[in-house]
């Protein structure tokens, strides 16, 4: 972990409501090893209003530009104001922060779920998990197509399925209504988004025998174990999301809404 | 680096700057970000007799310039410190303080019993100020007798320093500050944090699952210096002033006010290396101050 | 718009969202900015039996996410008030409330009853916890004992709408609010200022002339709600929320924590046309959520 | 008065730590009268600390172009992020502030005195002499040749001194020790910039029984007579000098350092 400056090199939205910010460390130095799931604690400096820094997952990592990618989604004042951030500006982060999915050791069939920006982390991880010679296959979810960002990364990485609540692109409704849950059988799912959505997941991989992990997006403080504010309850008791997380096997999870 | 040397009673610290319970974990969670071995103490997790499952999520709520918690005291007990924490943090090059709570006059006494013995527990700090926890906590820090009460009990029991950190929910903390410092405290740290609360209002719920929470960071920090100033006028032993520091400027006035050493809690989580900041600002303060040692600025406000 | 009424004892305010004492002077200063007339009232400037000159320069500083005042309640006296500033304002279309402060008991009751027959005035706001005047002012409010005399005192010879304005620095200020309400106030008003404190570490001075001041702005914004909370499940006369109040939420969140209406105080002087964004907003939120009336919010924090 | 949102149409910095910041109002709605002296009172959005607004004195107004410029100088966290902010984005104004210089009936020598960012109001009040067709001249004081600001600005409207203490530019020392002081009398001085400044020139025009105003620089949280926290003690008692001032006629001050 460490606290460090890194020059934004761009920032494109890519939809109404999100941004792809690619970064790379103003010293540039070489980025350290860092595994998908993990996130990164931004600094927005430049608000009246936001005082803690924000989570934000690492959604990429291009090793040879020694570039790390955020998308961003604007949902309040410090994910906007990160977002207003232009190409040469300074973003203090902490990094990189959390456990991160396990990646198997052997082929098999994986299923790498995301809803909305949940998909950011499955980018990296999909990549990962190409980079180890297995495949991935892509379930993304969105309430319209807009909202289903970087299709063409994900099919560079393997077969890639959507669903949209009204239907505009993919299969028509949630996730876990797909039919390729119905059709295939997977060895390892993992998911990222909105917490109804992972539960919807986990019933799923529950049901089928399926392993699973989720990242939980908890608020936090700190990020780094320090605070204990982002608990989450598990079977082995109150876990910090932020270093125990944000990667949890479905099994440990006591959700109950 | 001797000009950084304060007291708090029979303890030196190295230098002012120390880091503030339930913000620094043990030290090591910001083993990556700083030097721990050059902070003038670290003050570890609050620890209670029994262990603690802490308070339900939701525990955290941004607020202007700071923030609520509801943590509940978290904590597995002061045995499972002794043996499984303490070998691991004992061979720190700085002093590490144990910040004891808990809900009866008795946790309080078996807890501080426990910690006396650990060669390198110079110190303990008394949480008689905890907004989190349903029973004692912050009761025992609001009226002068309760108070008293705990620090006698604990002094008796308890030989090395001993530190009472006082809440701000009060009327009058001055009295409360003598209260102790009568009953033989050898020093109080002050502020723990103010009870607040958050509300969703579009979802008309609380945003703590405890509906009030703690209030830290620089928000509060006028009223802790205020706090310390009204402190340093009514006793005579050292104070160690808390509250929303984020600045070696922060720092200096609240030495100004009357603190021989400050902590450092909120503003950790958004500069994890901010106690170091800290301790170079302040020696680059009495450079261009041209003072020979931190004690030169304590309780020297110009009024 | 009938949803947004809501009545303060036997006042009735055309919409909850009120201006805050000493940030809005006379209403006039607001004139170009905003229809006076939208506002559900306007709590007018400090005022005092005699004329103040207030306290020195400098009286405020910059704090996070807020401010520290020590104006001191410089005003031309009630007399000028009657005489010279009522005439022009009288002919608002909104409900003008005075601020009555004092430093002595008597001061209350003479200042009181010289405005009880202003016909325009509907209402007085008894300030029983200005920290920033020597004698009187805070000290009223921090006694349970103390409120109560002089709420008993002002109640005996004003007949008319009595809201006490509460201080939050006090250990228990629902307590407080109770004593308040047996002496027959109609309402209370909360929060006025924390007494806080501002140092220039550079000069070794205090920021302010008098030392400490008054902490006002979005920072103590957590810590009034909570109060509120409080002191709504106290007692029953309406409450009137004060604290930080920058947005309609915020004004939201404290009608959801019991407040029957709000005063915005210090966030006037960021945007002059606040209380007008404010009153918006509420609407909007009504309709959002549809709800038939405003009062369908008070209190009605889901814990 | 009012509030509203200006386009920042230029920002320049003019040395290391001043910046000419040129607006316009967003909705092109021609500018109000303003006058000489007057202020405004701008929105700092863009920082974590700043929390009121900051007064900046209208250094100029641009009819033409309809735009109005501030002089800012960096002192501090509020200043440096006003300076931060680029061309095309928005900074929110309550203008126009605070009374003004008087402006003389008739013709005669009026001496401008500025000292640092304080000659910033006077750039504006040479142009209103020079409109009402009375010339004016200009004493410009600062630390050394990179201080003085705006001398070709300056230098249309009038003659131009300049002081500055390390003798760089102009004579060695301070605007009172300069002899057009000593060489010349005047009808009528105008002052702004650091206190000990303004009482020097004070000192200065009562010896020589001239007329003098001085602006002054107090602490203001609101900047519109509400909050009563920006007063000067005068000898009609303490006046606000956001709307009483920030323009003062020396005799009414009690300045006692
Ligand atoms: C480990 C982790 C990884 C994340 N990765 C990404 C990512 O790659 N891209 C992305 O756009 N977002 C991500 N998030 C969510 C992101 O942190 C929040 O959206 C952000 O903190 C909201 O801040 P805000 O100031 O914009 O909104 P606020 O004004 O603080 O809140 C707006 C809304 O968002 C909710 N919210 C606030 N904080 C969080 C949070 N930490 N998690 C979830 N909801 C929250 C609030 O309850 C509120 O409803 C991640 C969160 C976590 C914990
Ligand atoms: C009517 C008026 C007109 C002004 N015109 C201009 C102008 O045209 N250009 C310009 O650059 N500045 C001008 N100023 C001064 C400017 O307002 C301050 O420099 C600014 O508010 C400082 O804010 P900051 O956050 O940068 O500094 P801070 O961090 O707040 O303070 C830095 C230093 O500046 C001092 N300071 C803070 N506020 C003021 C203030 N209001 N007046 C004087 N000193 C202050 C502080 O005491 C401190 O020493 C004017 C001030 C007034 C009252
Ligand atoms: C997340 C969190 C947990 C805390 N836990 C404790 C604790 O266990 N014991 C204690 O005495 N104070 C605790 N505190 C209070 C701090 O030690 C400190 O007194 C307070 O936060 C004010 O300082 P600050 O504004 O610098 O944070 C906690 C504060 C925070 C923010
Ligand atoms: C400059 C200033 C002057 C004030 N003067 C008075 C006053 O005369 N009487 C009073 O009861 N409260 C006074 N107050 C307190 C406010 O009315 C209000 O209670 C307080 O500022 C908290 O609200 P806010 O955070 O919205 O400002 C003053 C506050 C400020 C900032
Ligand atoms: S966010 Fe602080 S411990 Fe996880
Ligand atoms: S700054 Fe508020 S009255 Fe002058």
């Amino acid at each position: 972990m460490k606290v460090l400056d890194f020059t934004v090199r761009s920032n494109e939205p890519l939809n109404y409501q999100n941004n792809l910010i690619k970064v790379a460390p103003a010293d540039n130095e070489p980025l350290p090893d860092m595994h998908p799931g993990q996130f990164v604690q931004v600094l927005v400096s430049n608000s009246g209003s936001v005082f803690l820094r924000r989570p934000i997952s690492i959604n990429f990592v291009d090793r040879g530009k020694n570039e790390m990618w955020l998308l961003v989604q604007r949902v309040g004042e410090g994910t906007r104001k990160i977002c207003e951030i232009t190409a040469g500006q300074t973003l203090n982060l902490i990094f990189p922060l959390g456990n991160s999915f396990s990646i198997p050791h052997k082929k098999g069939r994986y299923l790498l779920i995301g809803g909305g920006v949940g998909t950011a982390p499955m980018l990296f991880l999909g990549k990962k998990l190409n980079e180890k010679g297995f495949s991935a296959e892509f379930l993304l979810g969105g309430r319209s197509q807009r909202d289903i960002l970087q299709i063409s990364e994900f099919e560079r990485l393997g077969s890639v399925y959507c669903t949209t609540e009204d239907g505009s692109l993919g299969e028509k409704g949630f996730v876990t209504d797909h039919s390729v849950l119905r059709n295939n059988s997977y060895d390892f799912i993992y998911t990222c988004g909105p917490k109804p959505m992972m539960m919807a997941v986990a019933r799923y991989a529950n049901t089928n025998k399926t392993g699973c992990e989720a990242s939980l997006e908890n608020l936090m403080a700190c990020g780094f174990g320090a605070c204990l504010c982002c608990i989450e309850k598990t079977t082995r008791g109150n876990l910090c999301s932020c270093t125990d997380g944000p990667v949890f096997n479905i099994n440990e999870l006591t959700w109950t809404d | 680096m001797d000009r950084l040397k304060v007291n708090i009673g029979k303890l030196e610290l190295q230098n002012p700057v120390t880091t503030a319970s339930g913000t620094f974990g043990y030290g090591v969670e910001y083993a990556d970000f700083i030097d721990l071995n050059r902070l003038g103490a670290i003050f570890v997790k609050g620890t209670t007799l029994e262990p603690r499952q802490g308070n339900d999520y939701p525990r955290m709520a941004e607020t202007p310039s700071g923030m609520l918690n509801s943590v509940g005291l978290q904590n597995k007990g002061v045995d499972y410190f002794i043996e499984r924490i303490y070998p691991g943090i004992r061979e720190y090059n700085t002093r590490i303080i144990v910040n004891v709570s808990g809900s009866t006059l008795e946790d309080y006494v078996k807890c501080s019993e426990r910690l006396e013995d650990l060669d390198k527990v110079p110190a303990i700090e008394l949480n008689i100020s905890c907004p989190n926890i349903k029973e004692g906590g912050m009761a025992f820090g609001t009226t002068c007798q309760s108070a008293a009460n705990v620090t006698k009990a604990v002094r008796n029991v308890y030989r090395k320093t001993l530190i009472v950190k006082l809440s701000p929910n009060v009327t009058d903390i001055a009295a409360i500050a003598k209260a102790v410092e009568d009953e033989g405290a050898d020093s109080v740290s002050l502020v723990n944090t103010f009870l607040g609360m958050a509300i969703d209002a579009e979802t008309r719920k609380p945003r703590l699952s405890t509906v009030t929470g703690g209030l830290s960071g620089p928000c509060i920090k006028p009223i802790a210096l205020r706090m310390v100033w009204q402190v340093y006028n009514a006793v005579r032993i050292p104070i160690i002033g808390i509250g929303g520091i984020s600045s070696a400027a922060d720092a200096i006035e609240f030495m100004l006010a009357g603190s021989t050493a400050v902590q450092i809690g909120t503003y950790n989580f958004i500069d994890p290396a901010i106690s170091m900041k800290v301790i170079d600002g302040i020696t680059d303060y009495l450079s261009r101050h041209k003072l020979k040692s931190v004690s030169e600025i304590i309780g020297k406000l110009e009024v």
